[in-house]
């Protein structure tokens, strides 16, 4: 048992940079200010993710997407995760976190395939290292040791961005997933969105614990809480994790504490679980108004900017839509010819018996 | 006779409010069944009504909640818990198969777990992968485990609370694409014991064997057939485990002809099953092979593609004329 | 959340109230030392529990039981275990924990049945309130978890004591157990017999972290840490966490630090993995000497007395062979019935099919 | 040619040892697989001979175990990991099924997860409850997953060799009972494709079909059965998934009557699919329904009562009796 468990405990109150306002606070900590141009760039990303979580929820109102799990108002952890990383680097996003994906390079429509219903995936994960995003709860997490600990294994230094939402911490593979990584000294940064709740169970049926942070000690990881609507303490958090873990001092895990502003997707009616007032106490800590104060204040970003990054996020708004807007003919053969690498001649007779149901379609009965 | 129109997905409330009402020892509980009363509404109401010590949330861990279950039943309580969708009971696999199905068996009789674990599944709905598992074949395979699956709003009724006053565990397959379907449902009609069958339909030229959501794509085939000059008897399990040999044998040896048509996966099923006990018992009735409509030997297809895998009408109909008429 | 983590760290060292010479000892703890006669009981049933551990190890030489996983050098945790319940608590032991069952009044001769492979468990649960020895690991974490719960619901004072070992800390049903009976306030005490092994795998590949008991934080329970090789301190440490759920304060979590001393079972060859050096270093931690070097030095304790209970534990060994080397006739009716309150027409035909087998044996071929 | 005899045990531990010293992205881990060599030391001299970073031990926890595995292959390494028993693979039941079997059909063959999960299977070695499980049916009815069996120590290297090479995962089902047994293996020998069976024993009369533990059954039965003047074909599956449809049905038209023989519970399971495809293919070759004799529906018995559950020659022969002689 290596460990002390005063390095493993989180800060008493998440780290905080810019407070609500926009001003530079949270009082004394050891976490300093990105510099401008990281904060300028998280801030564009910001703008891109807001317009894009908003463009998909238009999209399902059309009937383009079946539905979409928005991460409208968690922005800030969504660009932070991707902007922390290297190329080389690798982002586990789950259904919540397109904006991530996205944030790491992938085309917004690619990610988009899975809640359109073209496939259960439209991204080539190696191409941006960016893994197929995750339904199962907290099963990726598990996947992300693996990755990273074959890194290790093969001599590179690449870090793994675990992401996932505070329900999810609750189930076992979570519990097993923290272990491996400690036990195999695994590059992994297990980031936590706390965002008070799973689809309608708040926090506190998830745990009673002083905070999420605080399980990494009953793994011999270290711990840090973070506000999850600070842009800027978020990037000086999640990349201190990722230089310690690059560093070979093993997982980190930061939990982010932010708030889901829409319901948990639009099938659900958040009003049956939670109040009005508990949301809009949540606008008054918006992620980009906060960012966009400050940085205006520090002289870092001017109204020309703001347009600028304004018309960038429309852009990808407008590829977005057009490209959910083509229909795609679904090819039935696909079905066939993923499930082995070569079919089976059970899957090839299948296969058949579609071709034909087809090629005598209009014709008897 | 108190007849009313409800959907599945209020029968099957209605079935919870009355089991809870009546014994104070039914618990109702998993993820999102308080409050929201479940993503598909069934549990509506009760934490309201009953109280958040019989309908309540759990922190998320479906294992965590199976396990919870036995250790309720072990003391006293008879847990209906929900796994929100079909794949996200797989991890609470260990516990269902180790410990639910044989804890009876363990404690010669000393410890039953009578429980119910309610899950909405199967395809239909446009739903992303693993939101459409048609996942009773596992659990089918399980000594120790009642499996039963209603096909309309009437038999959701009568099994749920039948599976619910059972001193064993039962595993309750709810056809999510029929939650919405709506139908007379007599409520004082006597509960359908589990591990009977029902003929839903008479026939004369061949015997259409499905269970849960292929029910109604069989009685469509037949409703087609029929104006095709053929007469296909339509035979609804209701409960795969235990299974009917008595009504299903008795139903193909009157006709000499039989389809499985099932949704799930086609390899080492419940349709294998049903194809090779038939075959066993009937072996001498049939004109020709028992055939198979089931789902294809792949991973349940994105929303567009569904369709391709779900067994409708035509291929159920194909089928039929497969059945070597040309020997009759 | 609501918990202060300085109330849930366990204390930096395993609690200690006799050193291994059986002085009083192990520095300054809030925790008492015991009462004469408890500790006198527990010597009894620590002399009883090592006896029965040798007697089965012996049956399996014999053969008349399959295989033994014994907890010998573990007798101070089995006692402790059983002794610090109330009849109406309940019990849950794993394939280890023999002699902790016994301790609960359970007879020897019954729940070895599991072992000598009559069935699957050998005695009604309800009885002692003693769940079936559990094979799956941390599984029945659960299921004590629901007993407690049941229990509130019920209005009943009962507290569930249920054991695992360090292995089975891994498993995510640990982690859900623990968290689950947090959320809930179920009364459990969960105790965790850290022996250092998991068959072969050392603590060091199950674990970085400072301590198991270290994991409590993580879900807002207490944890603590206890010699487990002190009958003292165990009964001391073990009491409190009981008195706590009892009085609603929730669940509590306990390691014991002890040893395996024998091999996983006799399976097992434990020279492939260990030191005999290390074995040997843990005979002077012996829990029974211990104790008995500190109740002779009390005054507690005299050759005469000393005698009777090696006495007594002869004659629960000599039960235990006697019933063992009864040879009972199994019933195959009993593999179809129970597996359902009432057989089903299938199994009613397997059923037939076995009488009918057994009828024509001898028979023709 | 490089004859040896060798114990299937010993067989494996030669296909992990070779396929380790020719690929350096194999790795072997799971419980008591390093120092120890594994509870039935199939893995016995790895980590000293390649080192722990490609034979080792992990935390106590079967799903870590093979999620760490899935991590593992889609960054380039080809991760062979044991489940200590059959029934203990039930925790990692949900990372199987929903990610090990789908992840190359996920993403249109972009991520492939080639990985040999080794489970000890079945019972006959006197084993208490969760340790004799016959678990094969939940995975071949699981698509994208490999599901195969060895019934000797020849194919048992083979097979390894060949489900390490295979660019999809492999369930590689080990019967306990024939670890101990000694064979000639010619380790130069071709590897057997996965996907085929082999006949292994002629027959005219009937066919016995069988794989894993059941096939030396199914041997004795035959040599039996020949002494009283029936010629009895034995096939041995060797691989469930891809199931060899040629081979099986070539047989079964060969002698027009068949016996299943599997030591799992029969209800939906492998056996009940190899009669209702058998049955399909080769109904008007059939002199009479195909025959299953498989373990009952029943938790495994313990000890002193298995023998009542494993299907034994004299079960086998009764089945053959059955067959309906008179009508040939
Ligand atoms: C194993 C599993 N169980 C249940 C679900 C259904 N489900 C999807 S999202 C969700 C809530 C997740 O909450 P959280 O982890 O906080 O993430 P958030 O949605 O808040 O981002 C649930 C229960 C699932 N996807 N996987
Ligand atoms: C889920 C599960 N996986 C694997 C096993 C096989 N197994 C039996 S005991 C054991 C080691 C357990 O170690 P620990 O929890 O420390 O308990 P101890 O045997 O030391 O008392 C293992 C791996 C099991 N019983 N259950
Ligand atoms: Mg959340
Ligand atoms: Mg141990």
């Amino acid at each position: 048992m290596t460990r002390d468990p005063d390095l493993l405990l989180p800060s008493p109150e998440p780290v905080q940079l810019v407070d609500p306002q926009g001003r530079r606070g949270g009082g004394d900590t050891a976490y300093e200010m990105p510099g401008g141009d990281a904060l300028v760039r998280a801030y564009a990303a910001l703008v891109t993710s807001r317009r894009l979580n908003d463009q998909a929820y238009a999209l399902v109102r059309q009937g383009r997407l079946a539905v979409y799990p928005s991460s409208h108002g968690q922005e800030a952890c969504q660009v932070a995760a991707a902007q922390v990383l290297e190329e080389r680097d690798w982002l586990f996003p789950t259904y919540r976190d397109t904006a991530a994906a996205v944030a790491r390079g992938v085309d917004p429509v690619e990610v988009l395939v899975l809640l359109k219903g073209d496939w259960h995936s439209g991204y080539d994960p190696y191409e941006r290292k960016v893994a197929p995003q995750a339904t199962p709860l907290a099963t990726q997490l598990l996947h992300a040791v693996g990755v990273a600990h074959a890194a290790r294994l093969k001599g590179e230094d690449t870090v793994v961005m675990a992401m996932c939402g505070d329900g999810a911490t609750s189930e076992g593979d979570f519990h097993e997933a923290m272990n491996f990584a400690a036990v195999f000294d695994a590059p992994v940064v297990f980031f936590v969105q706390n965002n008070e709740y799973a689809i309608s169970v708040p926090l506190a049926r998830q745990t009673v614990a002083p905070s999420l942070a605080h399980k990494g000690v009953g793994y011999g990881v270290p711990g840090e809480r973070v506000d999850g609507n600070d842009a800027a303490a978020l990037l000086s958090v999640l990349g201190a994790a990722v230089a310690r873990a690059r560093a070979g001092e093993g997982p980190q895990l930061v939990e982010a504490h932010t708030y889901r502003m829409q319901a948990h997707t639009n099938a659900d009616d958040a009003t049956r679980y939670r109040q009005d007032a508990e949301v809009r106490a949540w606008v008054e800590r918006d992620p980009i108004t906060r960012l966009e104060a400050y940085l205006r204040g520090q002289g870092l970003l001017d109204d020309a900017a703001v347009t600028a990054y304004a018309q960038e996020a429309e852009r990808l708004a407008a590829h977005t839509r057009e490209g959910l807007n083509v229909d795609v003919e679904p090819d039935p053969e696909d079905l066939f010819r993923h499930v082995y690498a070569e079919p089976t001649p059970q899957l090839c007779e299948q296969a058949a018996q579609v071709q034909d149901e087809i090629s005598r379609e209009g014709g008897a009965r | 006779m108190t007849h009313e129109k409800l959907t599945m997905a209020q029968a099957l409330n209605r079935a919870l409010r009355d089991a809870m009402a009546e014994d104070k020892t039914v618990l109702m509980f998993g993820e999102d069944v308080g409050p929201l009363g479940g993503v598909f509404r069934i549990t509506d109401g009760l934490s309201a009504e009953f109280g958040e010590d019989r309908c309540f949330d759990t922190p998320l861990a479906e294992s965590g909640i199976v396990g919870l279950a036995v250790g309720l039943a072990m003391n006293g309580m008879r847990p209906v818990v929900e796994m929100q969708f079909d794949a996200f009971a797989y991890p609470a696999f260990e516990q269902i198969v180790s410990h639910v199905a044989k804890m009876r068996n363990r404690t010669r009789g000393k410890v039953s777990v009578p429980m119910v674990i309610r899950v909405p599944y199967a395809g239909g709905i446009g739903g992303v992968e693993h939101h459409c598992d048609s996942s009773e074949s596992y659990y089918a395979h399980t000594p120790g485990l009642h499996v039963v699956a209603p096909a309309n709003a009437a038999d959701a009724y009568g099994l749920l609370r039948a599976a619910i006053a059972s001193p064993d565990p039962v595993v309750f397959l709810e056809p999510k694409k029929l939650y919405w379907s709506k139908e007379e449902v007599d409520l004082s009609a006597p509960v359908p014991g589990i591990g009977t069958a029902a003929v839903v339909r008479e026939g004369t030229d061949a015997t259409l064997i499905a269970y849960g959501p292929s029910v109604p794509v069989a009685l469509e085939a037949a409703e087609v057939a029929a104006t095709e000059g053929r007469s296909l008897q339509v035979v609804d399990l209701r409960s795969i485990v235990p299974f009917d040999d008595e009504t299903v044998c008795a139903a193909v040896r009157s006709t000499g002809r039989a389809v499985v048509v099932a949704e799930a996966t086609g390899f080492a099923s419940v349709s294998s099953e049903i194809v090779a006990r038939v075959t066993e018992r009937c072996f001498h009735s049939l004109a020709a092979p028992v055939r198979r409509v089931t789902g294809f030997d792949i991973p349940f297809p994105p929303p567009k593609l569904e369709h391709f895998q779900l067994p409708g009408v035509d291929r159920v109909l194909d089928a039929v004329d497969d059945l070597q008429w040309e020997w009759s």
